[in-house]
């Protein structure tokens, strides 16, 4: 078996729609790219089909990569249980959203552009998942943000979406500054990368009592984590990066990219056991953000908007979960919500794309008899995160709340709060969607099959992804904890329950009353739809001075005086100058240069004799 | 001491035949080449014309020395002197038979035994073209010159096949004496088929020694390769303006250059002075090739065709009965039998030589520098390819 | 008879000769000449090459200055070719009026 | 003997080298290189190299000198021009010359007092054989590298001195 050719195939795939895909006919590029994915889900299957049970993680040496010193870092893959899971969630569900993305992007420009992206994307996913050392890994996470970066700014013609894109991309970079200094400490802390090897030099460690080595590192990684997965305090990108097309939101921004960071922590969960103050951190970042974003979320009318928190909310949950050491149950629900959020920004995609791009709730309504397949699946999607028993959010959120009231109750309360405001806004979204009156002005119709089979198909997943019990299959890669506790199953379900008639109260039986409590919150309501003035704040605070130090201090004294002009333009007359006196012995004239060879080797030879090297 | 007395008896008897046979070679020639065309050649001159050579030599140093006054004096005198001494020096280290004991001496039958023999030849060789190219320069004439360019162009071009087939024997004999390759030829296959190197195994070098030849004709500036001397175009060549005794020096250089081709070529091709057919036999050749001469000039001298004929041939025949008399001298044959049997090969291909300029036209300029660089080189290659295959293997 | 020769002598021999190159490059004022001056410097090296083979004996000398020679032939070809052209280019072979890159 | 054979070729070659210098008109030079490269033929052989000897021959003789010869020829060079422009190596080409055979003449004397004297016939390692040997062990390497330098110089030679095909 060889590991490397999972990742391989969407890389053939990308080299083959990007370099010749201009030349392609789109049959040809969409049997390439769908081609190459489907290949490796396969493939994928059929491997682990083949490594099952799989209790021991099976690894594979390929060369030496950096050898420099005590340190050396080998091309190595490796597959465990946990990698097995990210596997089949990034393969499969890609295979679903390329699919869809057949009918989404049928009549967008830069047709083969988009798959070669998104297979590049695959490409890196599968390295990042399937590395065995913090490098290669993070040669794959630098290689999603890429690919983020290329699909959000995909409309490039559109200032919006560059910016959205520039913006995710720089907001990584500082999350990224935090992940690569992770990355030197834990070299100069146990001299190697290779996880297993990390495992094995910190079993020898206490855990740590007081912030020590392992806190830092554990930080500064949780760092990387929040810049890709949109935690405080840089979550702001994500929402942005709505700019890109919907199935890019979809595979990228909820199912698979963003929750690299969950799977990173999970992946170095032998340190963060370690480090419990940089757990606790996690946890309550991972907390913050998820009733943060969800308050947001009830606010904002932007179908996409309301998802885009949605997500940042539940990758709260997945952080807080994990926070509090249920790896299993933040790995869990990081697959389930890979099913529905991305049946979610699918189904709402199938809506902004037979509506030709209006994304605005106000303008939707009573969708329900135009278009049925999306109905029905997206009120399964909606059922899943609400927690509604029964369907696979509910089990995924109660493994995590579970462990969080083992943890802290205080936590479980406001966790389960957030549920309640998580079925609350995305029913309300779907309400505003499906049901009253259409208050546009396009003629919707149902989305073709291309696009309503992967629909279909996720809709099932998301209904009955919760049967699967993750945490058990895990249950060789983190210890089995029982935190199974009836009353917070009951407790988070009545929340979503009761979520759910709010929102049916507030947007279907009495819209009027909606409108009433907007005006009634009044100042709270503006605070929280103009997103807690988050981005303004970091504008007025971080970008506006570092823009003015940039340009009056970096650009016009250090660059242009210092660089540009003692440096380069000193150096450069400098020598010219010089130049221009020893121009006058390159006369042209070979006798002359042939004088001073003369003279200099006699010179040598003169000095090799005095010295008395001649014998 | 008796190392130098040997060395100066070899160089006077060397020098005696070899200026003997290149005076006597141009007789021969014009008497083929007037037989080839139905004449009869130089006749007034003594019997047969026998003493045209000595008419001609003294015509020569008794015609006037004139020096052109647009010449480069100094180069236009030493370009003949350089070409015939170079042309000369080759003979020294040619073995014109085995080691022999004379009164109790032991002596090689060649003036100097070098290890790296067939190396001077070829450095004699290669330097031998300033002769030509010097004569054509110093003429301060654009016939000579271009003859002389011509000369040197061609003489470069067919140096490069000559010493790639040189090597093919080489490689047989694995050394560069000639009298170690000569050696290396000794003896019969089958017993009857000499061990020559155009028979050798493992691989006949047929080839080789053709590729020689001709690679030999244009070093010597021959016919059909005679184009530095081209009269219908250039006048004369290189000699235009040269007469008298630095003209003799041309010429006489032109044909001990083909006497030392024909000899190298003998010694690596042919066996050298290896008879043949085994020995007992081969003593006696050369016994009966002189008195069938003798028969022939009795039975001419029987019929004369002219009136001196019945005087002349007489004497002829006189005198090739006393050379197979001594050739029958059993003290004589150790010497004299090697010396003959070299001497008959190399006189074969020296006629070969007077033959071909009886019969074929010549190059024009472009094919003969395409003859050697398409043709006689590629050629030489393979066949060098092939020998070293061959003696690597077997 | 007269006394052997010191292997000094070939030596001294050689840098005479090295010298005379030098000579000849520095005062020649033919592109040509110049040229022969640097094959008459190699010609001088290549004599105590042979002189401390002989020394030690060992061949290795021999065998660098046959590398020399090889070289020099190498050099001698394509040299001359670039005289032709310089010649072609220029209509001169004097070393002092061939003195920019550029015509 | 062979001391006589010294001085004489010595004298020669220098004489010739000499003659390289001072003579104006590149052929007389040429020929005077000739005489250089043949009497230090001999004195090779004199040393014991009689392979490195013919080498000198055929490929400085043969080869490399009839190039010159040729090019002369054909670009009919014609005597030399006084230049003023080389002013370093006119003024300071004399002096340095000097000190050069100077430097080197001490350096001989002072690090290599006590070199053997040279008798023919005392050593005769430089055969053929013996090179060949060398050659096609030790020194494989270079050989092979020597070679291909000689396939691009011809190739250089052939492209430079090709005609311009318009």
């Amino acid at each position: 078996m060889t590991l490397w050719l999972i990742p391989f195939f969407p890389l053939i795939g990308f080299l083959l729609n990007g370099l010749f895909g201009k030349r392609l006919s789109k049959s040809v590029v969409n049997l390439i790219a769908i081609g190459s994915v489907a290949v490796s889900f396969l493939y994928v299957a059929a491997l682990l089909f083949k490594l099952s049970p799989l209790t021991t993680a099976y690894s594979e040496h390929y060369f030496t990569w950096i050898q420099s010193g005590f340190l050396q870092i080998g091309f190595d893959l490796f597959v465990d249980r946990l990698t097995a899971v990210m596997l089949l969630i990034v393969t499969g569900v890609g295979l679903l959203i390329h699919i869809y993305s057949i009918g989404y992007m049928a009549h967008e420009g830069g047709y083969y552009r988009f798959f070669s992206y998104l297979n590049l994307f695959m490409f890196f996913m599968l390295l990042l998942v399937l590395s065995s050392n913090l490098l290669i890994m993070f040669v794959g996470w630098e290689g999603v943000g890429l690919c983020s970066y290329l699909l959000v700014g995909f409309y490039f013609t559109e200032d919006y979406a560059t910016n959205a894109g520039n913006k995710a991309f720089i907001v990584n970079r500082i999350g990224d500054f935090g992940f690569s200094l992770g990355i030197f400490l834990t070299v100069i802390t146990f001299k190697t990368l290779d996880f297993e090897k990390i495992a094995a030099g910190v079993a020898n460690m206490p855990v740590e009592t007081t912030a020590g080595v392992l806190t830092a590192i554990t930080l500064l990684l949780f760092v990387g984590a929040t810049g890709k997965s949109a935690q405080i305090p840089l979550y702001v990108w994500l929402p942005d990066a709505m700019a890109g097309p919907t199935p890019v939101s979809a595979l990228i921004h909820a199912a698979t990219m963003v929750t690299a960071g969950v799977y990173m922590i999970a992946r170095v969960s032998f340190l963060y056991d370690h480090a419990p103050h940089a757990m606790n951190v996690v946890a309550l970042i991972g907390l913050l953000t998820a009733v943060f974003a969800a308050t947001i979320g009830v606010t904002q009318n932007d179908i996409k908007k309301v998802f885009a928190y949605s997500t940042v909310s539940q990758l709260g949950y997945m952080f807080l979960g994990v926070g509090v050491g249920a790896y299993s149950a933040g790995i869990f629900h990081l697959m389930t919500h890979a099913f529905f959020k991305a049946l979610l920004f699918l189904g709402a995609g199938s809506i902004i794309h037979r509506l030709s791009g209006e994304q605005d709730l106000r303008h939707m309504g009573g969708l329900r008899k135009a278009m049925p397949i999306t109905f029905y699946t997206l009120g399964v999607a909606s059922l899943a995160i609400s927690g509604f028993p029964g369907f696979s959010g509910f089990f995924s959120k109660d493994a995590i709340l579970s462990a969080v009231y083992a943890h802290s109750p205080w936590m479980f309360w406001i966790g389960v709060f957030t549920a309640g405001l998580t079925a609350f806004y995305v029913f309300r979204a779907y309400f505003l969607a499906f049901f009253g009156n259409y208050r546009g002005h396009h003629h919707p119709h149902e989305s073709p099959a291309v696009m309503t089979v992967p629909l279909i198909v996720l809709a099932v997943l998301a209904a009955g992804g919760g049967f699967i019990n993750v945490p058990a299959w895990l249950s060789t890669v983190f210890p089995l904890a029982e935190h199974a506790n009836a009353s917070a199953m009951i407790i988070s379900a009545s929340f979503g329950i009761l979520g759910i008639v709010i929102a049916w109260f507030l947007y279907v039986a009495r819209p009027a009353m909606a409108e009433s409590l907007k005006t009634a919150a009044g100042p709270l309501y503006t605070l929280i739809a103009n997103k807690y003035y988050v981005d303004e704040l970091y504008t007025g605070f971080i970008v506006k001075p570092l823009e003015g130090i940039s340009r009056f201090v970096l650009w016009r004294g250090v660059d242009e005086g210092l660089i540009d002009g003692a440096l380069v333009n000193g150096l450069g007359r400098t020598v010219r100058g010089w130049g221009g006196l020893l121009r006058r012995l390159q006369s042209g004239s070979i006798r002359n240069y042939a004088a001073w060879v003369f003279a200099g080797s006699l010179l040598v030879i003169v000095v090799l004799g005095l010295a008395g090297g001649f014998r | 001491m008796s190392f130098y007395i040997i060395s100066l008896i070899k160089i006077a008897i060397v020098f005696a035949v070899f200026m003997t046979t290149l005076a006597y070679l141009q007789w021969v020639e014009r008497k083929v080449l007037a037989h080839i065309q139905s004449r009869t050649g130089p006749l007034r001159v003594g019997p047969h014309g026998l003493m045209q050579p000595l008419a001609d030599v003294f015509k020569l140093l008794t015609k006037e020395d004139l020096l052109p006054p647009y010449v480069n004096r100094f180069f236009y005198l030493l370009a003949p002197f350089i070409a015939v001494s170079l042309a000369l020096i080759s003979i020294s280290i040619i073995p014109f038979g085995p080691e022999v004991t004379v009164f109790g001496y032991h002596t090689f039958m060649q003036i100097s035994d070098v290890n790296v023999g067939i190396l001077f030849i070829l450095a004699i060789g290669a330097v031998s073209v300033y002769g030509v190219a010097l004569a054509g320069w110093s003429s301060n004439n654009k016939y000579s010159l271009l003859g002389g360019l011509r000369s040197s162009a061609q003489m470069i071009s067919y140096e490069l096949p000559f010493t790639l087939v040189i090597v093919s024997p080489l490689l047989l004999a694995n050394q560069l004496s000639f009298r170690g390759i000569t050696d290396s030829q000794a003896g019969y296959y089958l017993g009857f088929i000499p061990r020559w190197n155009i028979f050798q195994m493992p691989f006949p070098q047929i080839f080789a020694f053709i590729i020689f030849m001709i690679a030999g004709f244009a070093e010597t500036n021959r016919v059909p390769f005679d184009l530095p001397e081209a009269e219908n175009e250039l006048v004369a060549g290189f000699h235009t303006e040269y007469s008298s005794m630095k003209f003799a020096c041309f010429f006489m250089s032109e044909y001990a250059n083909m006497v030392t081709i024909t000899c190298v070529a003998t010694l690596l091709f042919l066996g050298g002075w290896h008879p043949l057919f085994p020995a007992p036999y081969s003593n006696w050749v050369a016994t009966a090739v002189f008195v069938l001469a003798a028969l022939m000039c009795f039975y001419h001298a029987a019929q004369p065709a002219r009136k001196w004929d019945r005087i002349t041939f007489p004497i002829f025949g006189i005198a090739f009965l006393v050379l197979a008399a001594l050739f029958a001298i059993p003290l004589f044959q150790p010497v004299l039998v090697p010396a003959f049997w070299f001497l008959a090969k190399v006189g074969c291909l020296l006629f070969t030589y007077i033959w071909v300029r009886g019969t074929l036209p010549r190059f024009r300029y472009d094919q003969l520098m395409k003859f050697a660089w398409t043709f006689l080189f590629p050629c030489a290659l393979i066949n060098l390819l092939l020998t070293a295959f061959c003696v690597a293997i077997f | 008879m007269l006394p052997p020769v010191p292997l000094s002598w070939y030596l001294i021999l050689s840098a005479i000769l090295f010298a005379l190159g030098v000579a000849g490059f520095l005062y020649r004022k033919s592109i040509i000449t110049v040229f022969m001056s640097i094959e008459l410097m190699l010609n001088a090296v290549n004599l105590s090459f042979v002189a401390f083979s002989y020394e030690y004996r060992r061949i290795d000398g021999h065998i660098y200055s046959f590398f020399v020679m090889v070289v020099a032939a190498a050099e001698a070809a394509v040299g001359l070719a670039i005289i032709l052209t310089v010649f072609k280019n220029r209509g001169t072979l004097q070393i002092d009026e061939v003195d920019s890159m550029k015509l | 003997m062979d001391t006589v054979l010294f001085i004489i070729f010595a004298v020669v070659a220098i004489v010739c080298g000499f003659n390289l210098i001072f003579q104006k008109h590149p052929i007389s030079s040429a020929l005077s290189l000739i005489g250089v490269m043949s009497s230090l033929a001999v004195l090779y052989l004199l040393l014991g190299a009689e392979f490195i000897a013919m080498a000198q021959m055929i490929v400085y003789g043969g080869a490399v000198m009839v190039l010159f010869i040729f090019v002369i020829m054909l670009l009919n060079a014609g005597t030399e021009k006084a230049s003023s422009k080389s002013w370093f190596a006119q003024f300071a080409g004399l002096p340095l010359l000097c000190l050069f055979v100077a430097v080197l003449a001490f350096l001989i004397r002072a690090a290599l007092p006590a070199l053997p004297d040279v008798r023919f016939g005392r050593w005769f390692g430089g055969t053929a054989e013996n090179i060949g040997k060398m050659l096609f062990t030790q020194y494989l390497l270079p050989f092979e590298v020597i070679s291909i330098l000689i396939l691009i110089a011809i190739l250089g030679a052939v492209v430079l001195a090709r005609k311009e095909i318009d």
